[in-house]
């Protein structure tokens, strides 16, 4: 890193003003039309009020960033050094276009949330509240205060670690990487492992499940969750993942339309009992 | 403290984490152990509190919110609502759990309004952002959704804890089945759309048999969260070395 | 309806469900399930008959044919001789089972020798074929497989059907044990036959360990046929993408 | 199609009726020498009447479509489609070489039997005799009156879309996707799966055993499948399979000494008490 | 035969297993069955020797090496010593392994003796290669190896042997407990380097990933062995296809 | 074989002599060291004098043959059975260099361990004992014989097979292998299969585990283990691999410091009591 320092305008402590901005703010904005994009500009205005010094440009920048952005906080934070780095780049006059670091987010953050969704959310946390749930079932308070000083501490170091990372990462051979393929490659691994995992988390965290009968006979109903099930477990579940999906990309991020579907499709099967 | 006071507390406490202030700081607040702590603290009875709190937790192990930040249910709300209850009129834990459970699906409208009305400000940002008003983006980032989860969020835990349990089962009584049944599946089906979002998101058209072989190595080989992790590191380590550097050399 | 209709009824039915009229169709119709319909209608007597039916069909839960056309052993023969039986005896269906399951085996050598017959007619159709004669081809395809299955096909089960247990018993009382178990073995064998036509006819040396995978995914892992279905599907896909376009790119 | 129908002179109606020819005797002539060949010959004939006129054309289809063939009778019909859009653009003086039709032909019907085997057979049968056999256990006919309907009416909506499907596909694309070689890529992922089906049902399947035990010592018999078991479940089965397997490679399809000696090795081992 | 040349017997017996002349005999002449025999034989008492001996055989199925050479316990030992105890004192065959497994840990450490000091040897072949004296390679690979094995082999089987069960327990008594299981923790561990020379040795550090897979197939899906061998096989035949040759065809 | 004969100065018993040295001593010299080195080397002295008759040209073979080697000795004799033949050509005066053999030696040396160590010792020799252990449980001295008999000779004829199998493809088409780049190919799966192997044997014969608790909170003590398993069973046993492979990795083949780490490791922490 030395020899770029000369023309280093970012220091350590604006990284670490981005990590902690993101970090205090990720999900409080989260909103359905487009998720972290929000957070992701706030925690990003330490460092373009340092690189762009004119109205028009840091318009520019921030709006850049208010793009869809959504990723897992922790992990996601590597997204955010490698960002900062190229944004210095970009503004130090080296030809980094829009695309590129607009590319780079969009890249990463997808199979970087499927990551950091099974390994902080759910591998870390519910590890952590078990380890010390014994102390609770005793009434200590230790079963509570524990937890929240642990996970928090080791999620903040996590994410500390990885902001600056991502950010040395940037600065030292991103561009290269970009250039030879390595990063697609990179995103392509990752995408794998995102998800496998994203699977593997949906299997348990998505719910639906049918009560309907079919009574044809006296005492003998066809029990349709039964057959879905003897077919495929976890049928239904798919099929609203997939149901969504192939509408996302078919109409778009039309979100509302989704989620009103999903209220009145809730309200409509409860009251007719047949999910 | 009076108990004005107390519901008063306890409403904050529940504006507060569920502001989601501190990613997992805030993630952790949510859970039935850390409600305990307080409701332990405000009451003057930390033992019971925690015993009960362990109980609750138990129904809502590792329950947050999922991919995409839809909540299935609200394990705060039911904490906030069940452990004072529990503790005031010595009910089982079970039974208040099962008081509470409702309002943790009831939880799950609630963010769903928080999360729709967020919209606002990310238009009011675009908007800032073109007169480059850092100060305005601030404040659409924590403000303002603070102030409207303000209102969203406080009243009905202050009410449940001010009124205890007459009033909450009185609540209950209104609600009509199949309308707490309808967030009931609203929770289930919700996390789906989060995770279409990560697939969409990641873009890979080709690459989807991934997340199928994930989906059913859990459903029929059981495997833990952290097998799966552990195998797909695997997988994706060597599919990668295959299809792009074009063997396994080094 | 007499006895000696009802019999000549089983005797055409067995012929008619064995003749294989209709793919999938004949492939039900040779269930016991649905043998005990047209017992049940025949002896008048739908509830017993359907209850027995249930029985030997345990026993046989989707039998039909493997892969290859190879029959490990014959529910409808089993089904048209213990399910009259049993509903005339009030005999208890396991023990009628048990007396039919030697005859479902028998069939397994019945079956052998229509199929080595209907080279016949395949080499009668080869010579049709060079004088154009569509109809002669039509006949062997249809015809005269009919009418040799009428004739290895029906007397058992009129007989059986029409003489009743002592007949049965005594058929039983005459087949030494020796050549059963040879046809239960092989029963056992011949599906193998198929399969090795199969992987013949797929002729991809290379890709044979899919096999054995999907072979030992069933015997170690104990996977359902679903669940092979599901990750095999998803192998295939992933492995194309990989040996053929190069990557994993759209 | 629209384009296309000028010179089209098969209809709809002409499909389905080797749709419905195929149905009925699928497995009705099947032999030990050619299997299915015999069905497929003559499910072609409305088609191949319309096509070849002179008797030494008709004569020539008729030979070419007595050929080896065997697949499984529902998923198979695609095979059907593909084949009669073929022939009909041979029929049209297309650049059609018999070697084409024969070799879609071979490459589909294994891993389409593979498939269709373990769905429609494997599957779909025992899952819908599942789902009414209580009725049956409590004496009603639709027990058995309602999988014979389901049953025959799902394979044969199956079916016929599968035909007509094929030969839509054969009519616009089958010659593109044969000259970019994306036929050969197809049949590679249908061959996995198929083999791969394959296996698993054969697991199933096969059954052989071995009742031999070594009496060494009195009362502690050295059970000889116990041992087999403890090496790798279903050596027998695999033994069978692959030996018959090396035999087809080896001396051709003789199938006449394979069953026989299928028939003599039972035989024999009945007596001696080997299987 | 005297005790005294029975223990001789015993202790030679251990020396020349140990010794590991003729690669697989000597791994099975290690095991408690084989030793049993020469017990039973020495001792007259076959039957009852056989017995125990197969007592401590399920304590030790299949160990003998591991990759690596790293023996995790030693079942020689503990044979050597525990049967001719169990048989001479009537003792329970249980707690005459219980009395033996110490001994068996014991054996670690005698074992890293004998492969520390080889290498005494290896230096002085690479002298013997420079002057190409066949010869004295012969002497380094096969005789100095023995005689050193004598000395640190014979002595503990034949004194255990000789004093019986007496000064057994009072070497046991002599040995502080965590002396004993730090051996054990040894024993536990030696066997990773064994597994690391392999990864070593085999060098392709991108195709790592499989032993990780290797490994937790057996901790997370219990699959044994053989299973492993199967599918690793159908792994490795169908990646090298893949990575190598471009696609499956032939 | 026959058209090489006239060059050919290697018998078929030369090789036996190989192979027999080699099977008896293969153990009996294993040093931390060079591990089979020692064997190695003394195995091919038969062939090597044949070969080599100056003093010089024989020093520097057996030189060559001191190198490190080890795999598992009744797979591996197929490595010696190549070295052989490989030596006979160079000694020929065809240009096979050093490092030619010494590279198949080490190429191949790693998976074949990893497939021997697995049939030979993990798969067959506890199989052939389970056998016959009934005979021991019932007092019969058969019990321990058979074993012996049986599997001492099982494997002398697979390793017999294999060494004269290896000096026939060495002689035949290594060199061809060689150069068409078939003998990686053949290396890289049979890598993959010694690696899953390895991974697969690593789990049932490292045994680590810690008796660790925090007691905090009277009665409910957190265990240590029981974290650790809950993260990923077998932690400890993968640390002590991949550290160990880490250490290798660095500062190289330093066994004795491998060694006393492990036994100054175990001693503190049974005194400890953490492991
Ligand atoms: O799925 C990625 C991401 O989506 C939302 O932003 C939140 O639920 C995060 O907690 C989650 O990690
Ligand atoms: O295996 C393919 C095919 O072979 C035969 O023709 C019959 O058994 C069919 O039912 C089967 O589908
Ligand atoms: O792991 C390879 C090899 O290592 C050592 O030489 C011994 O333990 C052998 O038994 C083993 O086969």
């Amino acid at each position: 890193m030395s020899e770029n320092s000369t023309i280093s305008k970012i220091t350590k402590k604006d990284i670490s003003k981005v990590w902690i901005i993101y970090y205090l703010g990720a999900e409080l904005s989260n909103s359905y039309e487009r998720l972290q994009s929000l957070i992701f500009c706030t925690s990003m205005i330490p460092v373009l009020k340092k690189l762009y010094t004119t109205k028009e440009t840091l318009s520019e920048a921030l709006k850049r960033h208010l793009n869809f952005f959504n990723t897992e906080g922790i992990f996601g934070t590597i997204i955010h050094g490698i960002s900062v780095a190229m944004e210095e780049q970009k503004s130090n006059g080296e030809n980094v276009p829009d695309s590129a670091i607009t590319g780079i987010k969009t890249g990463l953050m997808g199979p970087v949330a499927g990551m950091g969704d099974s390994i902080v959310w759910a591998g870390i946390m519910p590890l952590i509240i078990g380890i010390f749930l014994p102390f609770a079932m005793e009434g200590s308070s230790m079963g509570g205060i524990l937890p929240l000083v642990s996970y928090t501490a080791i999620t903040l170091i996590i994410s500390y670690a990885l902001c600056h990372k991502g950010y040395k990462l940037g600065r030292e051979s991103i561009l290269n990487l970009l250039q030879d393929g390595r990063v697609k490659e990179l995103i392509n691994s990752a995408s794998i492992l995102g998800l496998f995992m994203m699977g593997a988390l949906s299997a348990s965290y998505i719910n639906i499940t049918t009560p309907l009968e079919i009574n044809v006979l006296e005492g003998s109903p066809i029990v349709i969750q039964e057959i879905l099930d003897s077919m495929a477990p976890g049928l239904l579940p798919l099929v609203a993942v997939f149901g969504i999906y192939g509408f996302l990309k078919k109409k778009g991020p039309r979100y509302n339309i989704i989620l009103s579907s999903i209220i009145v499709i809730s309200i409509v099967a409860s009251i007719l009992g047949i999910l | 403290m009076g108990s004005f006071m107390i519901a008063v507390c306890m409403g904050l406490y529940y504006w507060f984490a569920r502001l989601r202030f501190g990613y997992t700081f805030s993630g952790m607040l949510l859970q039935p152990v850390c409600v305990a702590v307080v409701v332990g603290w405000l009451f003057g009875d930390m033992t019971q509190a925690m015993i009960i709190g362990a109980g609750v937790q138990l129904v809502y192990l590792g329950v947050t919110s999922t991919p995409g930040g839809n909540v299935p249910s609200d394990p705060a709300l039911a904490a906030c609502i069940a452990i004072p209850i529990a503790l005031q009129t010595g009910m089982e834990p079970n039974l208040a759990v099962a008081l509470a459970v409702p309002f943790g699906i009831l939880g799950v409208f609630v963010d769903q309004i928080r999360r729709t009305t967020n919209a606002f400000w990310i238009h009011m940002a675009d908007k800032y952002a073109e007169e480059a008003n850092t100060k305005g983006i601030y404040r659409c980032a924590f403000l303002y959704p603070a102030i409207l989860g303000f209102i969203i969020r406080f009243p009905i835990v202050f009410i449940s804890t001010y009124y205890g349990e007459t009033v909450v089962s009185k609540i209950l009584d209104i609600l009509p089945q199949w309308l707490t049944h309808s967030f009931e599946i609203m929770g289930g089906i919700l996390p789906a759309l989060g995770f279409a979002i990560t697939i969409m998101v990641i873009g890979k058209k080709k690459l989807i048999p991934f997340f199928i072989m994930g989906f059913f190595a859990v459903k029929f080989l059981n495997i833990s969260v952290m097998a799966a992790a552990i195998f797909g590191t695997c997988i994706a380590l060597l599919y990668k070395g295959t299809s792009l550097s074009g063997g396994a050399e080094a």
